[in-house]
């Protein structure tokens, strides 16, 4: 194991299947010689050159769609969004060209790509700048989706993502590219698919994914244990396709859900997650299912206000004891 | 930058006996013409019900593919919007193939999932076949982006409708295309109409082949009736992209005579428009009187290609007739590439 | 009452705010001249002239963001995408320039700005030009979304969209347009935010909207009631803010639901209605909520395949049977 | 169609003692001082943790913003990207009413909830304000289509980044812009960089004034750092526009000399690059010995502004400090107008 941030996590298994694999290359908005907006990147334009780390204008669906292109003819482009935000401009390709050219040829054009860039609220950037897109992409037939909320799984399943044949989507998170965790040396991939149980325990399941499963995390340790509520967490990981049987067998142990998601709340990602669990263990529920979600409107740049929106430990922990009928 | 070449008054090639000329020439004909009579069953079968959804008919626009593909090498890209049978067919896609895919069947080059507006054969360089007005202009760049990447000296011949002229994308594409000096045609396929919109009345600057100047691509007018015409400027472009120069935009004056899809009346423009362009503009009547008066070739040679074409045609509708609807089992295949 | 067609009646209701309002115009591809692509503005060009009747180059994004910028000015201008395909490219406007400027200027600046065009899959035209948006833009605050199944609620809601001050995505069908039905006369305004009970009944709730509120009406009438079951058929209509008390007031009747939608199935509308029912009615329910949607898979154009992947009046049927535990 | 005009060399206004320029130009020297003033302030505040998020600094390029709007009307249009503070105060918006939106504060132009770069203000025709670098050029191409649709006589004034050149919805507008000859200036801010990446390594042709050339818009470009120079090429533009002719694209050649937003080191280039910029061109420096040659403004008379300048600065500051955040019951209104 080694200690580092999920910044470095990214970069380090970017550069590792750089290294494994000549067809991968990096391409996005400063992602070169700046070392990247949130410096993702550092060093990569040194290690492997400007042919493989590329510097972009501003005009991410050309670039999305270049690098789409590219990936038709069998080429592995990564491509970093600055922020996902940005990408609303690309999502033509991302979906119409990347994720649905595999079904459309007949499975004879395939698009190895992966895009990825942060997504999700950052720090008073405010409403442009924030948009949670994971209920969007993780709609979409074609595509894999995944949201690493540690380090070890960030560059896990970055690799996973190079590897992987299809269009993948990478839903990073800006304020965790600071945080540091231990990831796992040699040739670490988490598969695509595959949730993790952050905490085990027995009363209550809270699933979620990103930066509210760490949050969910804090719910269960720093509120809900001293409570007498044993919460087990766990982290989706992966939101195309999704980990069912470890949810399910969850829920048939706690018999109580709470869902969270940085999603707006109306047709977010935690009704899905919910809906599947009322038709697969209907019977197993003694409570309703609660939904912790960010609140239904655009996020405000005041301070007391942005924090008021985001699904935040306490109110995950609410959620809880409510599902668990106390307090 | 920029060269201006209407080459409806020049004459292209020297009379000459050169019999690999004369060869070429003759297939192309021939090409042309399937391309031509290929789309005609098109619109029979669609009339029949056979075909659904959208059908794009190139009928009239056949020069422009045809020279294109003489003038390059076989594994050099090809990519194109929905309209997009003649270019599947040019790449070297077997008639019975695109004829199976408009019918929605198992014999399709894309096993009849994807329909007239989106057929792929890689191994023909063909990369679709995008029914998204613009989207192919960045993909095709990235196909460009590939050659370079790999410098493996292929070249990428994006096709770009006159409507698809004022998509963003496309001048992103030009921008990267020139920063980085992609070997790619840019070919705009102006037909005067994008569905029921003239060229004139969807643009501030109606000469397209100039839309590539702000960004230093340098652009030529061609007459793209005329397949000769096409096929020297492709030449060029190609020699010009090989050499590392960077992309060069052609605009192709050409003419759809059918409406823009099969629901289309086209009531846009005159029936005489029509029938001038057909009279004294048809890509195919100058190549044959072009061969007569140049080589000779007579009457019967020419019925003789006939003969063959609809023949070929002919399988092709058979073929796509009777090949079966995909299997249930295909609705979960190809979704996640393994 | 009239009996029109759904195209003529979404013609008549943007005609008569027009007529209502110098502000208001139509503007969008072949919509003056071609009298629309589908036809749905005929006639208006010759009645409103080329100034309100306009025909502009095939820019998604750039007349998105034009007409987003008029409205600002307080026009009230009406854009149509060919289809709701195309506007993926124009999505950064709709979401970040429209539904969030309200919000984020303090309410100073707002959009009152209609977004129409046919949404969903029509016949045979394939993945590209198939795919349903609904969750995607009901997911986002700041917009309204309504999506009619009738010629009535086409004009009632296209006429209360043109008159609601913010920004409204109209998700029409084009399978639909041809469809005739009665209209009232007079200045027919649906209320947004209101479901119609498309037909009454006690064993079963079916939520739907759109054409597929249709199959489901379908399903009740034509297949259900001879089996002796009686389903109650909402029509949404308006897809944010949804009706939740016609649903729970529905529920708490029938105690069964099942919940059709032509989205993708994971993520999609279902999702959210299923999952709020259980939040709200979880005691009322007698049985797990059925979902009924697209196959997860990008349109095939192949007809069989085609047919497979909707959700259709026998599948919906089904779905009954399965919640009424018979069959 | 396109006319090149670096005026640089070019002395812009002759010596007068027209007692109203001089007027004009000491209350734009005070405008600014006040924009540069104003943003040193933000970035203190900034550093104190009073403003949180990006905060994109001015400082460098004043002479645009306050050229243009001094000769254009009060109500002309005025839109630009996240980079705006200087615009709304130059289009009237009270230096307090920004400074508490850059502390997310109740008294904010926004009520707090934009923040730095989402302000808005009607009545002093701004509109924004944008986070999608871009997007404001398609709005304000729609500015001026409502100008047009009335028939009000407005002209549309949007800044441009030169990064933002290279999206693709800039040439969809310009396409219907000259298609439809709106009152638009699109006012390319030139100040060399989009965040780290130079205008040469964005641009396949780095000559932004020709970027409208291919659908048919004048171009031209001018110093940026001047403020009469940008001021007269405003008044052309503005009365080309009034006239009924359509956009112009003017390129301003200009410099931030602060990094992109506040966490940018800057590391793209060089300190001599920034100090050079700093000491021959600063447009407010060039302002002040203008002022001093031509109408003998002595010391104290800048000393003056300069207080007056800072005390506005002050009472911005504190307003913003003081200023409460927004009540919870802001969370859920301005979103649905009623
Ligand atoms: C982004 C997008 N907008 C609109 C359409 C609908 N549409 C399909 S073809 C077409 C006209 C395109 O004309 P042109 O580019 O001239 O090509 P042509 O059909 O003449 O070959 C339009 C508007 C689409 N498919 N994609
Ligand atoms: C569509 C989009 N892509 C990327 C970004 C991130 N971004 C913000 S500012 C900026 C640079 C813009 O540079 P320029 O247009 O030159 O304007 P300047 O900042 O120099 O004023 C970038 C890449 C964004 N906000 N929007
Ligand atoms: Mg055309
Ligand atoms: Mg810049």
């Amino acid at each position: 194991m080694v200690m580092q941030t999920y910044r470095e996590a990214l970069r380090d298994g970017m550069s590792e299947e750089m290294r494994r694999d000549k067809n991968v290359f990096l391409m996005g908005e400063e992602v070169a010689e700046y070392q990247g907006a949130y410096k993702c990147s550092q060093g990569m334009l040194d290690e492997f050159g400007a042919k493989r780390v590329i510097d972009t204008p501003i005009s991410e669906m050309g670039f999305a769609g270049i690098a789409t292109g590219a990936a038709m003819t069998g080429l592995r482009p990564i491509v970093e969004f600055m922020t996902w935000n940005f990408a609303m401009q690309a999502c033509d390709h991302i979906i119409n060209s990347a994720a649905k050219t595999s079904y459309m040829s007949g499975g004879v054009v395939t698009c190895p790509i992966v895009f990825r860039g942060p997504n999700g609220a950052a720090a008073r950037v405010a409403a442009q700048h924030s948009q949670d897109y994971s209920s969007w992409y993780a709609h979409i037939p074609g595509l894999k989706v995944v949201a690493p909320s540690t380090p070890a799984d960030a560059k896990g399943l970055i690799k996973a993502a190079i590897r992987d044949n299809g269009p993948v989507v990478v839903l990073e998170n800006e304020i965790l590219y600071g945080v540091s965790g231990e990831v796992p040396e040699g040739d670490h991939v988490v598969p695509i698919g595959k949730a993790a149980i952050l905490r085990p325990g027995d009363d209550v399941t809270i699933i979620s994914y990103s930066i509210t499963a760490q949050k969910a995390l804090r719910a269960a340790e720093d509120i809900l244990k001293a409570e007498g509520i044993s919460a087990e967490v766990i982290d989706l990981r992966t939101l195309r396709p999704w980990d069912k049987e470890t949810v399910l067998a969850s829920v048939r142990k706690t018999n109580r859900v709470v869902v969270a998601a940085e999603t707006w709340p109306q047709y977010g990602v935690a009704a899905e997650i919910a809906a599947t669990i009322l038709e697969e263990a209907f019977d197993d529920l003694d409570a309703p299912i609660a939904r912790v979600s960010a609140l239904d409107v655009p996020l405000p740049y005041a301070a007391n206000l942005e924090a008021k929106c985001l699904p935040q430990a306490d109110k995950i922990a609410a959620a809880a004891r409510q599902v668990c009928y106390k307090g | 930058m920029a060269a201006k070449s209407t080459s409806k008054t020049k004459l292209n090639v020297v009379k000459t006996n050169d019999p690999s000329e004369k060869e070429q020439l003759l297939k192309d004909y021939e090409q042309m013409l399937l391309l031509r009579r290929f789309e005609e069953k098109a619109a029979q079968m669609y009339g029949l019900g056979l075909i659904g959804g959208f059908c794009h008919l190139y009928i009239g626009q056949e020069a422009v593919v045809t020279g294109a593909r003489a003038a390059t090498n076989p594994d050099d890209y090809t990519i194109t919007s929905y309209r997009c049978h003649a270019h599947a067919i040019a790449c070297g896609i077997e008639p019975k193939a695109v004829m199976a895919e408009l019918t929605g069947r198992e014999g399709g080059i894309s096993k009849g999932k994807g329909g007239s507006m989106h057929m792929f054969d890689p191994e023909a360089a063909f990369f679709g076949g995008h029914g998204i007005v613009g989207a192919q202009v960045s993909l095709g760049t990235g196909l460009a982006f590939a050659s370079k990447y790999r410098g493996d000296g292929k070249v990428c011949m994006t096709y770009i409708g006159d409507g698809a002229m004022n998509q963003g994308q496309v001048y992103e594409s030009f921008n990267m295309a020139r920063l980085w000096n992609l070997p790619i045609i840019y070919i705009v396929e102006n037909n005067k109409y994008g569905m029921g919109t003239s060229v004139q009345r969807a643009s501030g600057n109606a000469e397209l082949w100039k839309r590539g100047e702000s960004f230093g691509i340098p652009g030529k007018l061609i007459d793209g009736m005329d397949y000769m015409a096409v096929r020297d400027a492709i030449a060029d472009a190609a020699d010009y992209a090989r050499m590392g120069k960077g992309p060069m935009l052609l605009e192709m004056e050409t003419y759809r005579y059918r409406g823009h899809s099969m629901s289309d009346p086209a009531k846009y423009r005159s029936k005489e428009e029509v029938e001038n362009m057909r009279e004294t503009r048809d890509p195919i009547t100058r190549m044959a009187s072009y061969l007569d008066s140049m080589y000779g070739v007579g009457e019967d040679a020419f019925k003789e290609i006939d003969r063959k074409v609809k023949k070929v045609v002919g399988d092709a509708a058979s073929f796509a007739e009777a090949s079966p609807q995909p299997g249930d089992a295909e609705l979960y295949t190809d979704i996640m590439p393994e």
